[in-house]
């Protein structure tokens, strides 16, 4: 039972590890960076979802909805100002410009909001769903989480496979030259995934401090190299990959936690990741390209 | 044909790597005269040695990122295993080698050699993969190594060296040491870091990267960057020299990590995250890949700009986010670069 | 360079058994195959070639050509089949190895090292060839002098083939198109090849170029006295240079002979040259 | 309006400095960055204490200046230098352990005095005549904390959560841990966390549940600890809980739900919630001006500056004084005197810097500290 409960711990972590990674995966896949201003996107929408919440006593859904619209123009404007006039540069510098914009963001926090922690108010409370007479139990959070993983996955995948939008958001993953010169605005959409990938942050935000409730403005960015890392496991590109990857980083951080060392979880989580990517060097579910000669 | 349009590239090679030198050397007097008449600040002065290996691990990530063009974003891991395993074998020489430069050299070289050897193992999974999950390795790893630096216990007695992991076992006898205290790291130690010691290290640097790559070893990393299918085409061993690359980028970084830590009265793991990595990452991206000069230049510039920025208080760190990012806009989008260059008498002899 | 021996040429095997000569071949492919992507690349493909021979590898696009230049260079693993070359089995070899064994190419979207310069690329080309260590290299010592020095000479000696040791210093990716090709021959010829691919070394090229083409890998031919196996679309330069063609379809050898046998077989003219005469 | 005149003082407090009758005293800590909390409070307690003292018009007059060092003992070094450059006299050492460790060695070799507010580590004056402490020594703590335990009987089985990537936390364990069974505290579960982990606390809190442990014994800041008591209450685990004065604060987080604290038990020198005169008049400036609640860290620093004070009184120091003529000069009163401020009565200091100053155990009911005896 012991062993269960450790499972549901780590599905519960994972789940918010997927929910992050999904953003990241998204954009790698479309603009083929590493935005590693992702998670600090995250903490912003949590501020925002905290403020509309506590402050201004809004409904917590509502609050994600503006938290939502807050973080989508917030992708925009930062893509716009910073990562589209470097599109035709090393994708190293892209790199680093994203990290720059990771330590804007978390010192624009720290200046707006103060370095003091504040406690989040869950969006659904603390309650859970006892099974087994009280021996397993699932928080709501979790289930909220899982569940909106899912549905996020099952509309991403939908929208890229059956707009039109989607559709010019392959055809620029796979080449952006010949998508342009089949008629796509390829600036527009990578604006576009931007958009939904800090919007989608947004979400990931009100969960993440939903179930782990203190907020600061460095919440993001363990959690977003954290989210990478399982985004990566999956095989990044990979929408489910980065569910598959986020719940199995989650377990396994929990499992090395609990069954090797609370000390070493994590080398040993990088470890499992450094182990994965040599039997299957794209990921879980990444796809293996081959350099054609 | 119009040849008078197209660089020699053997000269401008020349001129950069005798620039370089040139410039180091000069640098480094006027600091030791600025320094000795007191006209350096204290706040410059503290920061001579750490620009020095900073310096040094721009040049040694250069190695793996601008020559053999490879993304790493864990080197801070090396300089980690530097600094611990050089620290641990001053300490150790202490009462051996009263004299400290010669005590600080062979520090150095034994960080140096643990760091290879680190870069050694860590070469062989991470070398079989390729671009961004290689990158992503490599920050696995640096995590990892701090993981385990953290859970760390060295020490001596009289019965000899004593390690244990998680837990401090080392039931050391009366009058042992303990010098690696787990996640508190080395404490007390002597500083025997110097500018001239960093300005050294520096040299030696860039004298084993510019000499690698000026010779068959250098050509084989930059043929692999360039195109490995086609270097393998022409019978080059890619496993063998990206691991020499690898290790001896490692080396490179491990004897300046035994000189950074040796200006710190301490020194613990978390010092060396993903963090460091980047800052690192950032000297070769800004300076240019495989820019040694670009990458020291920008070294000292980005660790000087936040003191610097001291004076905007609350605002430095966001005023240097800002900096970053214009930085990055400004060398790598091509109207920018273009309308700069003008300004720039220099540019055209450079540039492509 | 290799030292210059009488010039004897000695045809293929396979395609003309009847000039066989006393040497080994230096290439012999049997049964070769891949699959790749489920889809039969290459199937049954036999050839074999002589010690100094020149043969075309043609066919319409698509019909597997580089596919075979890459089953020979180990880019792929051959599903089935054999390689011997200069008769030492392949099998499991890496592109590495077997280009120390002896088999150089070119490829069909040029690969130079383009930050390289010129020199520097034939140069890497000769990796294999130079003895001296790190050390030697990172203190510059006389062993490192000796044999950059020797390189270098070589390196000039045969970029002098095709003209280009003005351009030794150049960055490879600056130079014009034909030259680019140019230098890619070099740097494979750099490697000592016994046997060299060279995948549509025309393409791009106008008829002078090609012309010129042409005189420099009879030249390199006679001077090396290697073996070249041929991947062209341009029928002149195939029908004027090789001794033997080799015409590949769907991943299948449909014809193998002289230029004149080629020219005149009816399954080839079909496949290939029937629609293909207005190029 | 009390804020116009809180902000006059600060300015005048600020600008104390042209008139060249000031003492400069300067102090780094980590201002942005993860462990910005602790750094700020340290910078704006002292700075309330400054603006006092100033506007007080005495002969004592400071001139303050806090550089941030983002937790980071390098970035402490050059802190440390820029304030050298600004002509420092009086050091107030850095917020936290590690950087604290590495400019008290500077403070050292330039014969500048230091007096850390919140810097615990042992390391930190180990071997230095010139670095003084304001709060407790992490050894101290940890061997405070069995005592009190064992001694009032809370319970005999206990389980320890720590930080293991934090000197602080690891510092107070490993004594806590030594001597527990002195006390008669049997240790049936020591778990572990780190940065980049700490947000998922259920294996440690599982593994406390199964072995039984009474008491958990959480020697870390209050950021992690929060997480910590909620996660047990939902997952219906109730033991005791035992903080150190890294815990206080925890009380005043935006948002915290204070029934989750009930009956936590602390020991700590400072409670915002205590009814003395110093300790409601410190809070209600500090609200005031920053708006929030200050914890012990703004505690220790208000304390600094005031011990400060005293002891440069007592020793007629002047601000024309060369910093290694004012670090003689405090190191004999530093060794002598007597302070009495916010975080503890008859304070006193021994020859190796630490302080002597009694913990206070406190126990939350009702959502306020209430003392434990």
């Amino acid at each position: 039972m012991t062993f269960l409960n450790f499972f549901i711990s780590g599905i519960s972590l994972g789940s918010i590890y997927a929910i992050i990674a999904l953003g990241y995966t998204m954009v790698y896949g479309i603009a083929k960076m590493l935005n590693f201003a992702h998670g600090d996107v995250i903490m912003v929408g949590a501020y925002v979802c905290f403020y509309a919440t506590s402050r201004y006593g809004l409904n917590p859904f509502l609050g994600i909805v503006i938290a939502m619209i807050i973080c989508t123009l917030l992708g925009i404007i930062v893509e716009r100002l910073a990562y589209k006039p470097l599109r035709q540069a090393p994708s190293l510098a892209v790199l680093i410009t994203a990290i720059g914009m990771s330590y804007f963001l978390q010192n624009t926090a720290l200046l707006l909001w103060s370095s003091n922690p504040k406690v989040f108010p869950s969006i659904i409370g603390r309650g859970a769903f006892k099974l087994f007479d009280g021996e397993l139990s699932i928080s709501h959070i979790t289930a909220l989480t899982i569940g909106a993983c899912l549905v996020i996955m099952a509309v991403l995948t939908l929208f890229i496979s059956k707009t039109k939008m989607g559709k010019a958001m392959r055809a620029c993953s796979e080449d952006k030259g010949a998508a342009q010169l089949m008629g796509i605005n390829v600036n527009a959409t990578i604006s576009m995934t931007f958009a939904i990938g800090s919007g989608l942050a947004a979400v990931a935000g009100a969960l993440l401090c939903s179930a782990y409730p203190t907020l600061m403005p460095t919440t993001g960015s363990l959690p977003g190299i954290k989210a990478f890392t399982a985004a990566v496991f999956g095989g990044i590109g990979s929408i489910p990959g980065a569910f598959l990857g986020g719940l199995m980083l989650g377990v396994i951080e929990i499992f090395a936690k609990a069954y090797i060392s609370s000390q070493l979880s994590d080398a040993v989580v990088f470890g499992v990741l450094i182990v994965v990517l040599l039997v299957k060097p794209a990921g879980l579910l990444g796809k293996m390209t081959q350099e054609k000669v | 044909m119009t040849m008078r349009r197209l660089i020699n590239l053997k000269r401008v090679e020349a001129r950069r790597i005798y620039l370089t030198y040139a410039i180091v050397i000069a640098a480094y007097i006027i600091c030791q005269v600025m320094s000795s008449t007191k006209f350096l600040s204290s706040s410059m002065r503290g920061m001579l040695v750490p620009i020095c290996a900073y310096m040094v691990m721009a040049v040694s990530l250069n190695l793996v990122v601008g020559i053999l063009g490879e993304l790493s974003l864990g080197h801070a891991g090396f300089m980690s295993v530097g600094a611990f395993s050089g620290v641990a074998a001053a300490v150790l020489m202490q009462s051996v080698i009263p004299f400290a430069p010669v005590r600080l050299a062979i520090a150095m070289i034994i960080a140096a050699v643990f760091a290879a050897a680190a870069g050694f193992i860590i070469g062989i999974p991470v070398l079989r993969l390729k671009g961004d999950y290689l990158a992503i390795v490599t920050l696995a790893f640096g995590e990892i190594i701090k993981s385990i630096l953290n859970n760390f216990y060295f020490g001596i007695d009289s019965q000899g060296l004593q390690f244990s992991m998680l837990t401090d076992t080392t039931r050391l006898l009366p009058g042992g040491k303990l010098i690696i205290k787990g996640p508190m790291g080395i404490g007390g130690i002597q500083k025997i870091a110097t500018f001239p010691a960093g300005f050294i290290l520096l040299m030696i640097s860039l004298m084993i990267v510019f000499n690698l790559v000026n010779s068959r070893s250098g050509r084989a990393f930059m043929a692999i960057r360039d195109d490995r299918i086609a270097a393998e085409s022409i019978g080059l061993d890619i496993t063998k020299y990206k691991m020499t690359a690898f290790v001896m980028s490692a080396a490179l970084a491990g004897a300046a990590g035994a000189l950074f830590a040796m200006n710190y009265s301490t020194i613990v793991a978390n010092k060396f995250d993903f963090n460091t990595s980047i800052l690192i990452l950032v000297f070769v991206v800004l300076g240019g890949q495989g820019n040694m000069l670009g990458g020291i230049i920008a070294a000292a510039v980005l660790t000087i700009l936040p003191e610097k920025l001291r004076s905007f208080s609350e605002y430095r760190m966001l005023l240097y986010a800002i900096v970053l990012i214009v930085m990055m806009l400004a060398t790598n989008n091509a109207e920018i670069k273009e309308f700069i260059s003008r300004f720039n008498p220099f540019r055209h002899k450079e540039a492509e | 360079m290799k030292p210059k021996t009488k010039y004897v040429p000695v045809p293929s095997m396979s395609i003309l058994p009847e000039r066989d000569a006393e040497r080994a071949p230096v290439l012999e492919c049997i049964k070769l195959g891949i699959t790749l992507g489920g889809i039969k690349a290459v199937e049954d493909f036999n050839l074999t070639i002589g010690r100094t021979e020149i043969v075309g590898l043609i066919g319409p696009n698509g019909a597997g050509k580089t596919t075979v230049f890459n089953l020979l260079t180990k880019v792929y693993q051959p599903t089935t089949g054999t390689i011997l070359l200069n008769g030492q089995d392949t099998h499991g070899m890496s592109t590495m190895q077997v280009n120390k064994a002896g088999i150089a190419r070119t490829f069909q979207n040029i690969r130079l090292f383009r930050n390289l310069s010129v020199i520097d690329n034939v140069k890497t080309a000769m990796n294999n060839d130079m003895r001296y260590n790190m050390v030697s290299a990172i203190l510059r010592l006389p062993n490192y002098r000796r044999e950059e020095v020797a390189a270098h000479r070589r390196a000039l000696k045969l970029l002098s083939i095709f003209d280009m040791q003005n351009m030794a210093d150049v960055p490879a990716g600056s130079l014009p198109y034909g030259a680019q090709r140019r230098l890619e021959i070099v740097r494979a010829l750099a490697t000592n090849p016994s046997l060299l691919l060279l995948d549509e070394p025309a393409a791009g090229m106008n008829p002078s170029e090609t012309a010129d083409l042409m005189d420099n890998i009879r030249k390199v031919h006679e001077m090396f006295q290697i073996a070249i196996i041929l991947i062209e679309h341009d029928m002149s330069l195939v029908m004027n240079i090789c001794e033997g063609i080799c015409v590949l379809n769907f991943g299948h050898v449909i014809a193998k002979g002289t230029p004149d046998e080629i020219q005149s077989n009816p399954a080839v003219i079909e496949a290939y040259l029937g629609r293909k005469k207005e190029a | 309006m009390k804020k116009v005149l809180v902000c006059s003082l600060l300015v005048l407090a600020m600008s104390a400095s042209a008139f060249g009758a000031a003492f400069k005293i300067g102090g780094t800590g980590p201002l942005t960055g993860g462990a910005a909390i602790y750094g700020n409070a340290a910078k704006n307690g002292a700075e309330i204490a400054v603006a006092e003292i100033n506007a007080m018009g005495g002969d004592i007059q400071f001139d303050l200046r806090y550089e941030d060092d983002t937790h980071d003992a390098e970035k402490a070094v050059n802190a440390y230098n820029a304030l050298k450059d600004w002509g420092m006299q009086i050091s107030l050492g850095s917020v936290t352990s590690k950087p604290a460790e590495a400019t008290a060695a500077e403070n050292f070799s330039d014969r500048i005095f230091a007096l850390t507010p919140s810097a615990s580590s042992a390391a930190v004056t180990e071997g230095k005549d010139n670095v003084f402490q304001m709060c407790f020594v992490d050894p101290n703590q940890g061997t405070a904390s069995a005592q009190y335990i064992g001694e009032k009987g809370f319970a005999k089985k206990v389980a320890v959560i720590w930080k293991n990537d934090d000197v602080y936390s690891k510092g107070v364990r490993d004594t806590f841990v030594a001597n527990a069974g002195k006390y008669g505290l049997e240790i049936v579960s020591e778990t572990a966390f780190a940065d980049g982990n700490d947000t998922d606390f259920s294996v440690q809190l599982t593994d406390a549940k199964e072995k039984g442990a009474e008491l958990v014994f959480l020697p870390m800041y209050y950021q992690p600890a929060s997480l910590i008591l909620a996660q047990a209450q939902a997952m219906g685990y109730a033991p005791k809980w035992f903080g150190i004065d890294g815990m206080d604060g925890i009380l005043t987080m935006e948002g915290f739900d204070k029934s989750l604290a009930e009956g936590v038990m602390l020991l700590t020198p400072f409670n915002a919630d205590a009814k003395d005169d110093k300790t409601q008049k410190f809070v209600k400036t500090y609200q005031e001006k920053f708006g929030e609640i200050p914890n012990q860290f703004a505690a220790d620093g208000y304390d600094c500056v005031y011990a400060y004070c005293q002891a440069l009184a007592q020793a007629k120091a002047t601000p024309d004084m060369s910093a290694e003529d004012l670090c003689g000069k405090m190191i004999e009163q530093f060794t002598t005197m007597t302070f009495n401020g916010l975080t503890g009565e008859n304070v006193k200091w021994s020859k190796n810097g630490e302080v002597t100053k009694d913990p206070k155990g406190m126990v939350i009911k009702n959502g306020a500290y209430v003392g434990l005896d």
